[in-house]
């Protein structure tokens, strides 16, 4: 796949300022309205240049399965962020009329299938999507996204291997963000204690894999691009492992109802007492990075940067406020949706 | 027009129907297609039937994928208890996708599978597993006892929009039976009244509606009339058509090849109990599966299931409890 | 002896002193055991005390396997739904291999999880499982709605040589209560009345019993006596008190947080219509969830969800129901 | 580990006489005695030499954990016959008493904890002993054995990257016999159909793997010892890819009584109509094969060879005997063993 123009490498750069304005926002909902968000909330802060680099490849049709770390993608695919912010405020606005919330968005419309909060199960959603393109001939190729913990769980190994044998046309994109909530990952992948990539899983199925550097939009994008040729050609899935951090712990704590939840600090910090690799987070912090290339190469001013970065803060601030307007659902609602 | 077909050759019937009629309809599973020679391989082709690797987790889980976006996949599984290795897939995905997505998508799908093995088949291969999904909402569950209801159940399966968990009885699959040609749909959540009679209502399904009517034939020989129900569905369950039953005979045995507690019988028993309480004569009796897992030899495996005899004394028992109200 | 505790440090007290106890007790499961500050592994070690990847069929399976060689192991699994993709290893690993060896070998272990997380938890971590499993034979089930049957339900639990699912309500993880110290043991399938009533009796488990306590105060105002019995195991289970109770009340509601045909309640009341049928003066009456998945939204949720008030309504119309027998 | 000796390597002959004598008397059973066997019952001819190979390297206190298809291991590991014949003929003198029959076997008494009939799930009890061994630090090593087909079930992957984390005691012995039930292994498995070996999924977990000839009992014991060297030093798990054929179909037919069953041609050529796949396996037939080589290297007479095989066959006509004379159990015993 072609390298990004610089139009398109600037239309990556504001989603990414986009999702992170999105993201920070929510967080700040925890501070500025408790109880607005219920139940568990997790953000993508960290991986924005991954999610959009990666999504920066697809032809307009293609589909997108994420995980219950949800709320980045659709923001890219064009859902509305007050319908998503809503939907995290238990609004009737929601795009899931309040049924799905954080964990469980949803947008068919935008190919968004939906999201499953069960770790490892949506990627075998996303090869069931990628199996209707084969049968049906729609020549979509389907964007899978989960996390290096799900890779633990059996379900990750079997889509993987049907992936292959049926030749789907599915990109497996394994966000390797070090963590699987509390848990680093040296204390979990038998790949990573050995010093291995988590690409190498790859080898299992005989499929591509490659370990990518998930901070840097281009080489995600180029990684990935590889993967969606190879996938629309009919050559069947490849495993992409894209390595960043997650800025934000896992998710709000969790903590019993009337007790107030917020983010805590990172579990690097929190449980491990790992300051100094966090610090070298923040300094690889993927947005400033990102930005400063693209001023360096001429495709971004400083201003036209500015001007971007203010547009993503009015827009996400209305969303906010659009969801903090829109009402509840009608309790009775609830009956809704059940059957078909 | 009919046709007399065994039990199994009834849903066969049925799928290859509906995969002429509507071509978003596919089939997969293990050990299946497995070449050209594949009656439905050879009908549809390779795309629309397909093998799978012992993989239920996947397969499942690329059922409610593929249904989400559109096909109608029913997967073979074989055997109910195999679907326990991926159950999230069958209880916490397929039933639950749509309404957290507030009604946006639908996931039609079927889950094919064989239960009940009860021929020396043991501890992990011969239980029930339908109380478990009876009640999860969103997920329905068919259970035929005739060749006819095979037939129409899976046709209605296959073309329901939610997720449908299709049970078929092993010791039924030679069984034979007048089926209906062509568009023969048995709908979810009508009851089907397998004989009918005065004195006692049995309420049973799949095998056990064999057995219990082959009771009811004894019990005829003595006397007593015996009405025995058969809800066809478990979800969605046609409680009304067992209670005006029971409003009908006043006494009620609920028969169940699954222990007491994990059986279809007793969530019956507890509806009962709330709507139809004022109709009984007698208190209601169960006649399930002792408490035990299904042993290997077949003395043992006897003692511990429902059959006719235990069946025939059950009525008799609760035809003798005439005024055991306080 | 005995002192104030919370719900959730009743149960790590009874681990901690069943760990010192016995050294054949190991306890593991994700995010758990960390770092070398963690309190477990201070005490016991990283042989006894680990920390596993998502992966719940193997961590199920690991502890089955070690328990056929002599360990205790308890595993971790914060929420009970986790189990679903590591079914099998619940419903036909752990209580089938003791049977199908004819009784060579035994499974001691515990599978501790979460449940009920009715507080945003939307659709897929918010149900409750113990339907599904409170029916199959070897295997036990305990639900504790205080910190001392809490803390004595575990302790037995861990003693107990037959593989036990152990629920705790996510609910009440921070009520708090008196807990004996030391070996306190609540055995198993012995029910406790945990308040005493003549005019109806309410069945409940876990939070429904926080709930029904609530609801039981409420109506005492209006001069409606309830008694409230608390399983405290679902499997086994103790029918006797249930019934003792209906039989000196004359009147069931039972409370449960899961859809109808998916809870424990219709199973009691199925038990009672056999069993218990002549003592009741009006049917028996379930407060369970409406038939949906659990929605994200509060409003939605508490609609979905049973309550005090519900629980209110439920009693005083059972109290209406005078002469309710035809 | 030392390679054999020759009294082990007649040892190691023997056993595998018994076996195949042993699984060719149920197959019989089921012509000479229709409906003794119940359910499903699976025979490891061809199997031998994998099966010996690799336990003749036990320590006599380690484990060993295989699948339903459990008939040649106790035999080898010092169960008599007679208890795992009565089994299978579903007699109370059964060394389960006649409740588990041919695919749940168990003899604790012999290192054998327990077989179950679900396809991959004994790997992670397999893990379990071990893990049990480790903690109670007895150095045994447990040995899981289990099919190419069940390699493709969740419960492997994620067994064998904890095994690999925690480093347990276990040698994971994949019995690669080329088919899945009616199903060959090229329609199912991404490595074999990209001409990959199966032992290539150890990458995954970054443990050893190896593929071996497994009708060459010598070349298994070698790989398997290998392993289990390695696994008792503390360095943890490997896998094995023992390559044989297995020479019967997958079972006896399925048929739903009174209809009798029996077992059918092997899939190869019912299912499949190639007769040199299975003509060339049986030429290859690993008893003849390690019988010559005995004899050529004069570890064995044709009259000491003559004799265990007489032998085999006396324990296994007395086996059949035995458990024909044995009373079927009393129904009431059904009650028995549900709980603890
Ligand atoms: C089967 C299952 N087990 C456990 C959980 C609890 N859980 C939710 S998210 C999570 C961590 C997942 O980590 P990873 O896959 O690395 O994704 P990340 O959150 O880092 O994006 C866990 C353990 C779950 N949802 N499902
Ligand atoms: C979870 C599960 N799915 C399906 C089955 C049915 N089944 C029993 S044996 C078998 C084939 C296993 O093949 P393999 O692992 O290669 O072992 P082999 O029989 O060749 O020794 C299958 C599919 C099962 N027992 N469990
Ligand atoms: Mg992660
Ligand atoms: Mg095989």
């Amino acid at each position: 796949m072609q390298a990004p123009g610089k139009d398109r490498q600037v239309w990556i750069y504001n989603h990414m300022v986009r999702i992170r304005e999105f993201e920070e926002r929510v967080k700040r909902t925890f501070v500025d309205h408790p109880g607005v968000i219920r139940g568990h909330a997790h953000l993508a802060d960290g991986a924005e240049a991954s999610i959009v680099g990666a999504l920066a490849t697809r032809r307009e049709d293609d589909l997108v399965v994420p995980t219950y770390r949800c709320h980045g993608y659709p923001l890219v695919l064009g859902t509305s962020p007050r319908g998503v912010m809503a939907e995290i405020y238990q609004r009737r606005d929601g795009i899931c009329k309040g049924f799905g919330g954080s964990m469980h968005l949803a947008d068919p419309a935008h190919h968004f299938p939906g999201a499953s909060g069960i770790v490892g199960q949506s990627i075998a959603h996303a090869a069931g999507a990628a199996y209707a393109a084969q049968v049906k001939k729609t020549g979509q190729v389907v964007y899978s996204f989960f996390g290096d913990g799900s890779s633990k769980q059996g379900a990750f190994y079997e889509t993987l291997n049907l992936a292959a044998v049926w030749k789907l046309p599915v990109v497996f994109i394994l966000e390797n963000n070090f963590y699987q909530a509390y848990t680093h990952i040296s204390l979990e992948d038998a790949n990573f204690a050995a010093g291995d990539p988590l690409s190498q899983k790859a080898k299992a199925f005989s499929i591509p894999g490659v370990t990518v550097d998930g901070t840097d939009p281009l080489k995600v994008y180029e990684a990935v691009g590889t993967a969606v040729e190879r996938a629309r050609a009919g050559q069947g899935p490849s495993l992409i492992e894209s390595q960043f951090y997650r800025l934000s712990p896992h998710g709000n704590a969790i903590t019993v109802p009337p007790v107030p939840t917020q983010f805590q600090e990172h579990e690097a910090i929190e449980v491990y007492g790992r300051k100094a690799e966090f610090q070298a987070a923040k300094a690889n912090d993927p947005i400033p990075k990102f930005r400063a290339a693209l001023i360096q190469q001429g495709a971004l001013s400083d201003a036209s940067a500015k001007k971007i970065e203010d547009a993503a803060q009015a827009e996400i601030e209305d969303a906010v406020q659009f969801a903090l307007a829109s009402p509840l659902p009608a309790p009775e609602d609830a009956l809704k949706y059940v059957w078909a | 027009m009919a046709r007399e077909m065994m039990f199994g050759e009834a849903i066969a019937t049925a799928i290859m129907e509906e995969m002429q009629r509507d071509s978003d309809v596919v089939f997969y599973g293990q050990n299946m297609a497995m070449t050209e020679r594949d009656p439905y391989v050879k009908k549809f082709g390779h795309d629309r039937v397909r093998l799978t690797p012992i993989s239920e987790t996947a397969e499942l889980g690329i059922a409610v994928g593929a249904a989400m976006m559109g096909l109608r996949p029913i997967v073979e599984l074989y055997m109910a208890e195999f679907m326990l290795v991926a159950f999230d897939e069958v209880v916490n995905e397929a039933p639950r996708l749509r309404y957290m997505s507030g009604g946006q998508v639908k996931v039609p799908c079927v889950f094919k599978a064989g239960f009940g093995f009860a021929a020396g088949w043991a501890g992990q291969h011969s239980n029930c597993i339908y109380h478990m999904i009876m009640g999860i909402p969103g997920l329905k569950v068919a259970i035929p006892s005739t060749s006819a209801d095979a037939k129409g159940l899976m046709k209605s399966a296959i073309r329901d929009n939610n997720p449908v968990v299709y049970l078929h009885h092993y010791m039924l699959s030679l069984d034979k039976g007048e089926v209906p040609d062509g568009d023969h749909l048995v709908p979810f959540g009508v009851a089907d009244v397998k004989r009918a009679g005065t004195d006692v209502t049995i309420v049973a399904t799949a095998w056990m509606v064999k057995k219990s009517l082959a009771a009811a034939e004894l019990l005829a020989k003595d006397g007593i009339s015996v009405e025995v129900v058969d809800p066809r569905t478990l979800a969605p369950l046609d409680t009304k058509t067992i209670i005006e039953s029971v409003k009908k005979t006043g006494r009620l045995v609920l028969v169940d090849q699954a222990p007491r507690h994990a059986s279809a019988a007793i969530i019956i028993a507890g509806e009962v109990a709330e709507h139809a309480f004022p109709y009984l004569k007698a208190p209601v009796k169960l006649v399930t599966a002792l408490d035990t897992s299904v042993p290997y030899s077949e003395t043992m495996e006897r003692y511990v299931l429902p059959d006719e005899d235990k069946i025939a004394q059950a009525v008799k028992s609760v035809m003798a409890a005439k005024t055991a109200k306080a």
